[in-house]
């Protein structure tokens, strides 16, 4: 479905991304993992359009996306969330996630009224119906991690692509969204999800890749990855069981 | 008309040191408080004002006056910064514009109450005298112009560099919550700066109250000047305000000598330049990184 | 012995929402203590409220025996409270040098300012070799270096670091907490926050962890391990929720 | 009861406030001595004066001279002054049908002049641009011979651009040779480029065709420039004062062209010689009141107002008819002269074109006076060259 | 009810759709009040009434860009275009009234493309410089062309069929009432959801799909040919025009002052603005207009009072006060 051949990406002289393959297949539960800085931002920004990849291929469907701006990317059915939030923080978060609805590959065809009834089931998924009528801007973090979601989650995508979105929340809150993606998934959407939770993610993803330095380190299984000695090295430090 | 070359570089020399200075100023306050101070131009008409008067009744020269009037730009800064720009240092640019603008409003007309529209300068015995050098024209009010806004803009720069309080300046311009930290009295700074950017402002005044004419309005053109040499150099940077001045001085003195009808063309020249920077450099020739959401 | 630095039911809040409901800690004399809680508890906003950075809206900061409640966050630099912050904050077009020099731009920390520079370029080798450099070109974990060394340059009584060891490689943390032990022995007292909560308790003799605006725990390191809560929390050992 | 009204619009703030300023001395002025000698009323009505402030915004003026003769109900206008809101002023003037008289001081621009065209009730007290020229391209002749060589020097500003056509043309007639006619930005920084161009053509007579605030910047940069001309010229801003403080010393040698200076000969008036004294009893009274010798504006100011409240009295009416009529055929002697209306280039009524030609001459005891050199009946002095 | 209300007035109005009965009622009356004006109001509510529709329009045309992020500090470049291609049509092209008043649209709206697409870019006080210079540029275009515009001296409408004033008249009030009408439009429609994203993140509203070249391009022309019509019929009005006039910072600056005291991106925000400013700037005159000076110094005095003081304009005061006492029935609900 996401196809990445040989992308790299550098700033100047850093080599943040170098020559990384991968695919995501449909309706895959898909985790990355690595230490900070190691690119994984960097990535969801190439996919995205933010950043154009200094070198390699990106298609989405059998279609080459590098070099879209960022809203094509979007009508073509990728949707993301942002690990510093970026709520439209004057705006309602009903009105937030009005706005998901109206753009995106479907909006052009919505009345607002339309748009508008879209915009409950989200809220209520991620746990915002109550504090739909408030100003984005004066949320909590953990709560504009929610509308981020929220907001992404009404444009409807085929590939979801989650940066982090559990930063911020309660562990209780985590359990919950864990939930919530799981139901996401199993509804048909292929997932691609960034996370220092590792609870979350290990039970969540059906694949784990591993970044480290902007190269891929080790992809597999959770189990796999969590037990392999390179990953414990550059990222997890000790063992999970010793931890 | 190459043998002109010279005068036209000498020409552009010395305007360029003037436009400097106006800017220069105006780049400080936004370097370091951010904001754009739509009464700049009013500070240097009271400079001019100031200059003038003490001329007239005390009979004071211009240059002897400069220090009094850099002192009492300082204050008047300062005071301004304590009255009412404090009140909208975290309101959106649009209203701290919008209200510098009222300030210079008000001030504008205060002068006009004050002291009448009338048209008035100064004229110590270098306004109109000049120097020859074979074929070379300086006019001496210009070249003590010049020598001012030289003098003020080292003073500033070495001040920033070396002194304790402006290394605190610099760290407040950069950020000012780290600054905070290091013991900054975020706040004095900000006033310090306002009033010594009025204070640079002022000091304009002193040394354009022997060169053009001062009258309650003059301010106006001036700080559409400033803004363009500001966005030329990139805002916020002292480097860059003079190098902005001396590309527009340039610019106009070129293109008054070369062609026809240039003189009333060379202000378009600002506007120009001013498009083309910003279309191909976003932040200009010397830009800091500059947020640019407001 | 009053602690130098107490903290009494302390509320802060940041425009409409209340992120420290009632908070109360101290910090007594030549102690390392360490702040735990999940993201977005308020640890950064403790040390925030500390240094004066954002004003509470009850409660009571003493330190050093005087309420401090209202004093500007300038102010209480010259008493001796020192923060490296969040995110490091180097002044990024300043040199190493200068950097250093104005975390002493407290009258009192002037006059020692080049035995204090001697100290700091002593503990990190690596700033001394780069001083000339401008601070925004440095790695971060040598910005993180340099912002500690600042911190230091301006004489603390009590030396605050909120996660002094984020973005710095695993041998350097070990560098780190070295430094830390060695500033608390000549006498310095010090609060850090940290997510690395096993590094962290090994260092700290006490410990305190935020939840939902308040001290859910507190206790020695030691005890502070073994609680069961901050094993569940941050320690990974909770078996992931079975919903 | 009803009142004799007078609309007076003046720009008092904004970029004529100087003018502004002049032309609501002179109305006041006029009010304050008509109440003196004929007392309270005109035509047997309270005066009125409605000063209002156009901002020296046309947007303002053009409401303003339709509030002022639709809701205020004005007998006259008097002013508005600065070319532009002069201007401005033309359009809702002339769209109303029952217009009351206007007396127009102040605008000089032929423009103006074209725009009003043959209109019956609109009165100029001011000179026309032509008539600058005339002047001075004939007194020159005669004084100096007309084999020089003339460079302009014109502001893109609405004096400059109104100016210059007229200058060149009656210049070129009377015989002179125009060597340049430069450009200059109003508000420049730096007139050095224009100069230095100007130098290089080595031109007798240097004409400034700029508004006061260049004018002062130009004077100093040219003392500077050590041009090598004969004569400085300039147009309005010789004989104010304002110029005269501004520029000091350097005024010495300039020569202007103006409707009033200090030192005519006008007589006083018989019939009214309280309301129009003789010249220089006029200055003299301005000189106690004011402390300084009155600017051209204040003059013209002063007697349209005057005019406009004779008109009324004498003939017991404020009909704008009665008023024309009364208008066109009386003739007082005025400190600026002569107060019969004739025709102009275009317009049917215009006072006081007579222009005199003067030099700013340095006295014996270093003060600067204002020495009439033409026309020659009115001559108090010679025409000096420049060092 | 409340709510309703609340939603028309505040920034973040929510129920996109739904069009309060109140609003409409209050807009129909103004409109037909606007209509009637030019024949039954007296000289005085009649002038007053054409420079209120007109600051009217500036305002809310002004308020579209800001409401999209975009500062204009040149807007007198619309406004002065409008009125060159009013009267230079009129005088050379000899085109009647109404239509001289679609070419000034036009005009504005190209102008307002080419600085959409040139300006592309650029943001904040970047793009609020570049229309100041665009603004300055236009002034010393019209300024150096004198045998096209006229040139500093200024130029007369010389049209063949001049409208009467009362046609004039009707022509600002039905443009103010179809201006503010487009506003509505604008602001009940997808665009408004749009534009508020562009302002607050341009980033992320990309990641929704939002085009923001697209809104960027739609509203700067929208925008731009509002301000352009009011110039257009300006001219009409004045008969007069010279660069001065055209590319006044003045206009530049009551287009800002109105919606910032009215209330910033709010649908009547600019109208309330405007009707405070025309009535504080003619009550400065009337009252301190023979003291020189005095009438733009007292106006200079309010204007930094409302910024000082209403910061966020009537409108907020206005918002704070519905929230308060809805706040304050909820209590009175929940204590039942
Ligand atoms: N615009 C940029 N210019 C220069 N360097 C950049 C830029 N963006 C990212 N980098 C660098 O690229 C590297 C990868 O950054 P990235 O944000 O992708 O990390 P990450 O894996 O997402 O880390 P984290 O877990 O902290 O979010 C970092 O070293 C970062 O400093
Ligand atoms: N400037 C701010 N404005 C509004 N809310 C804020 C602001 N800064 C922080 N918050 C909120 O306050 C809460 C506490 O933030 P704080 O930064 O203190 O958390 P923390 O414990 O330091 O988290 P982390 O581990 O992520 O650093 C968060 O929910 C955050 O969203
Ligand atoms: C007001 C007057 C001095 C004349 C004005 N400058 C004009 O040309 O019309
Ligand atoms: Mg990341
Ligand atoms: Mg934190």
């Amino acid at each position: 479905m996401l196809k990445l051949t040989n992308v790299s990406k550098s700033f100047g002289g850093l080599k943040a991304i170098s020559d990384l393959t991968f695919e995501v297949r449909p309706n895959q539960f898909f985790g990355i993992i690595g230490a900070n800085g190691a690119g994984k931002t960097t990535l969801l920004n190439l996919i995205t359009g933010y950043t154009p990849p200094s070198e390699g291929r990106i298609e989405f469907e059998g279609m080459p996306i590098h070099g879209l701006p960022p809203y094509r990317v979007a009508h073509c059915g990728i949707g993301r969330t942002f690990q510093i939030t970026q709520p439209f923080a004057e705006m309602s978060v009903l009105d937030n996630v009005m706005t998901g609805a109206l753009f995106s590959r479907n909006g052009a065809r919505r009345s607002l009224r339309q748009a508008r009834a879209m915009c409950d089931e989200p809220l209520r998924l991620v746990g915002l119906a109550d504090q739909a009528h408030q100003l984005a801007g004066v949320l909590t973090l953990g709560a504009r991690k929610k509308l981020e979601l929220a907001r992404v989650l009404v444009t409807e995508p085929r590939l979801l692509l989650l940066d982090e979105v559990m930063g911020g929340l309660t562990p209780h809150e985590i359990d919950d969204l864990v939930e919530t993606l799981r139901r996401v998934h199993a509804a048909g959407t292929t997932i691609v999800m960034i996370e220092h939770v590792l609870h979350a993610i290990m039970n969540l993803s059906d694949h784990v890749f591993v970044l480290n330095f902007g190269r891929e380190l080790y992809r597999g299984t959770p189990d796999d990855v969590v037990n392999h000695p390179e990953v414990i090295a550059a990222y997890l430090g000790k063992p999970l069981t010793e931890q | 008309m190459m043998d002109l070359l010279p005068q036209v570089l000498a020409d552009s020399l010395l305007l360029a040191g003037l436009y400097s200075l106006m800017a220069v100023g105006m780049s400080l306050s936004f370097g370091i408080i951010r904001i754009v101070n739509f009464a700049h131009g009013e500070m240097v008409m009271l400079g001019a004002y100031g200059a003038y008067w003490l001329f007239v009744l005390l009979g004071l020269d211009p240059l002897v006056a400069l220090p009094l009037i850099l002192v009492a730009g300082l204050c008047l800064g300062w005071l301004l910064f304590r009255v009412v720009i404090v009140k909208v240092l975290e309101a959106p640019h649009l209203n701290q514009i919008l209200l510098t603008f009222g300030v210079g409003l008000v001030i504008q007309n205060l002068v006009v109450i004050l002291w009448s529209a009338n048209a008035r300068s100064t004229t110590p015995e270098y306004a109109t005298a000049s120097w020859i050098l074979g074929d070379l024209f300086l006019p001496q009010g210009r070249v003590v112009a010049f020598v001012v806004a030289a003098a003020l803009i080292a003073a500033l720069v070495a001040w920033l560099h070396w002194s304790e309080a402006g290394r605190a300046t610099r760290a407040v311009a950069e950020n000012s919550a780290a600054a905070t930290l290091m013991g900054i009295n975020v706040r004095k700074i900000y006033a310090l700066s306002f009033g010594v950017s009025s204070a640079l402002g002022a000091a304009t005044g002193v040394i354009v109250s022997f060169i053009i004419t001062i009258t309650p309005l003059m301010g106006f053109p001036i700080l559409i000047k400033a803004v363009a040499i500001v966005i030329l150099g990139g805002l916020g940077s002292v480097a860059g305000a003079v190098i902005g001045a001396f590309v527009l001085a340039t610019g106009e003195t070129f293109m008054s000598y070369y062609i026809s009808d240039g003189a009333g063309w060379a202000e378009g020249f600002a506007f120009v330049i001013i498009f083309a920077i910003l279309l191909l450099r976003p932040r200009g020739v010397f830009g800091q990184a500059v947020e640019t959401h407001s | 012995m009053t602690p130098l630095l107490e903290l009494k039911t302390l509320q802060v809040g940041y425009g409409e929402s209340l992120v420290l409901q009632d908070l109360s800690l101290s910090v007594n004399e030549g102690e390392i203590v360490c702040l735990l809680g999940a993201n977005g508890a308020g640890k950064t906003t403790t040390t925030r409220a500390i240094s004066g950075l954002i004003a509470p809206r009850s409660g009571e900061i003493r330190f050093a025996g005087k309420d401090i409640t209202t004093l500007p966050g300038h102010e209480r630099v010259t008493r001796g409270i020192c923060l490296s912050p969040e995110g490091r904050q180097v002044f990024p077009n300043f040199t190493v040098h200068e950097n250093l020099l104005i975390g002493s731009y407290n009258p009192a920390a002037r006059q020692r300012r080049v035995e204090k520079l001697e100290e700091v370029y002593g503990l990190f080798p690596r700033l001394a070799e780069r001083r000339k450099q401008k601070a925004g070109l440095m790695s971060g974990g040598e910005q993180q270096m340099l912002a500690i060394g600042r911190a230091l340059m301006g004489c603390p009584r009590l030396l605050v670091l909120d996660e002094p060891s984020l973005g710095l490689a695993p041998k350097i943390i070990i560098d780190l907490y070295e430094t830390i032990a060695t500033i608390a022995r000549q006498g310095l007292s010090i609060l850090f926050v940290e997510q690395n909560v096993q590094a962290a308790l090994l260092i700290a003799d006490r410990g305190y962890v935020i939840a939902n605006g308040h001290i859910a725990a507190a206790g020695s390191s030691a005890d502070l391990s073994k609680a069961e809560f901050v094993q569940e929390a941050f320690l990974g050992k909770k078996p992931v929720a079975a919903a | 009861q009803e009142t004799f009204t007078i609309g007076a619009p003046a720009s008092l703030s904004g970029k004529y406030a100087d003018y502004g300023n002049q032309a609501k001395n002179g109305v006041e002025t006029a009010i304050e001595v008509w109440k003196q000698v004929h007392g309270d009323k005109v035509a047997g009505r309270p005066i009125n004066v409605l000063v209002r402030d156009t901002q020296s915004n046309n947007a303002t003026t053009v409401s303003l001279i339709n509030m002022l003769i639709e809701t205020d109900k004005v007998d006259v206008i008097v002013g508005p002054d600065g070319s532009n809101v002069a201007a401005a002023a033309v359009p809702p003037w002339k769209k109303q049908e029952d217009r009351p008289i206007w007396f127009a001081p102040g605008g000089s621009s032929s423009v103006l002049e074209e725009e009003v065209g043959v209109d019956p009730y609109f009165f100029h007290t001011y000179a026309w641009t032509y008539y600058y020229h005339q002047n001075t391209s004939q007194a020159f002749k005669e004084i100096m011979g007309a084999d020089k060589k003339v460079a302009f020097i014109y502001s893109d500003g609405a004096y400059g651009r109104a100016h210059i056509d007229d200058a060149k043309k009656y210049f070129e007639e009377a015989g002179f040779e125009i060597v340049a006619s430069e450009l200059v930005r109003e508000g420049a920084t730096d007139f050095n480029p224009t100069l230095m161009r100007i130098r290089a053509r080595h031109p007798d007579i240097l004409y400034l065709l700029v508004q006061t605030n260049d004018a002062v910047q130009l004077t100093k940069q040219i003392a500077a420039a050590r041009l090598d001309v004969s004569l400085l010229v300039g147009t309005a801003q010789v004989q104010l004062s304002s110029w005269q403080e501004a520029v000091g010393v350097q005024q010495e040698c300039w020569t202007g062209v103006t409707t009033w200076v200090s030192g005519l000969k006008y007589p006083a008036d018989e019939r009214e010689p309280k309301i129009f004294p003789s010249a220089a009893d006029f200055e003299k009274m301005w000189m106690e009141k004011y402390k300084r010798t009155p600017d051209f504006l204040e003059v013209s100011y002063y007697i349209s107002t005057m005019l406009a409240m004779l008109a009324a009295d004498e003939t017991g009416s404020v009909d704008r008819e009665v008023m024309k009529d009364w208008l066109e055929k009386q003739n007082y002697n005025t400190p600026l002269g002569v107060s019969k209306f004739e025709k102009s280039r275009v317009a049917l009524h215009q006072a006081f074109g007579t222009m005199v030609v003067f030099q700013r001459q340095k006295q014996d005891d270093g003060s600067f006076k204002s020495v009439i050199v033409y026309p020659k009946e009115a001559a108090t002095g010679d025409l000096n060259l420049c060092k | 009810m409340n709510a309703r209300i609340l939603s028309s007035f505040s920034p973040q109005a929510e129920q996109g759709t739904t069009i309060p009965l109140l609003l409409v009622a209050g807009l129909v009356a103004a409109g037909i009040a606007l209509l009637l004006i030019p024949f039954l109001g007296s000289q005085t509510l009649v002038d007053v009434t054409f420079r209120t529709c007109s600051l009217v329009i500036l305002a809310a045309s002004w308020n579209l860009m800001a409401s999209a992020g975009l500062i204009s500090l040149g807007h007198s470049a619309f406004f002065g275009l409008g009125s060159y291609a009013g009267i230079l049509t009129a005088n050379l092209l000899a085109v009647p009234f109404w239509l001289s008043l679609v070419i000034a649209l036009v005009a504005g709206g190209v102008l307002g493309l080419s600085l959409a697409l040139v300006t592309a870019r650029l943001r904040g006080i970047f793009f609020a410089i570049t229309t100041l210079a665009l603004s300055e540029g236009l002034r010393i275009i019209a300024v150096m062309l004198p045998d096209l515009t006229g040139g500093a001296k200024g130029a007369y409408l010389a049209a063949a069929s001049v409208p009467s004033q009362m046609t004039v008249n009707v022509a600002m009030s039905v443009a103010a009432i179809l201006a503010c009408l487009g506003v509505v439009l604008v602001f009940r429609s997808r665009y408004y959801y749009a534009l508020r994203a562009m302002r607050a993140n341009e980033h992320a509203a990309q990641m929704i799909g939002i085009y923001p070249l697209k809104y960027r391009v739609g509203i700067t022309v929208l925008s731009g040919a509002m301000a352009s019509l009011v110039g257009g019929i300006e001219v009409w009005h004045g008969g007069y025009l010279d660069p001065g006039i055209a590319f006044d910072l003045h206009v530049t600056i009551m287009a800002q002052i109105a919606p910032i005291i009215g209330g910033l991106y709010t649908i009547v925000g600019p109208v309330l603005g405007s009707v405070l400013t025309i009535f504080l700037g003619d009550a400065t005159r009337l009252a301190f207009g023979h003291i020189p000076g005095a009438s733009l110094f007292v106006f200079g005095i309010l204007l930094v009072g409302c910024v000082l003081y209403l910061p966020h304009g009537l409108v907020g005061i206005f918002t704070r006060l519905v929230r308060s006492r809805a706040a304050l029935s909820q209590k009175k609900e929940a204590v039942r």
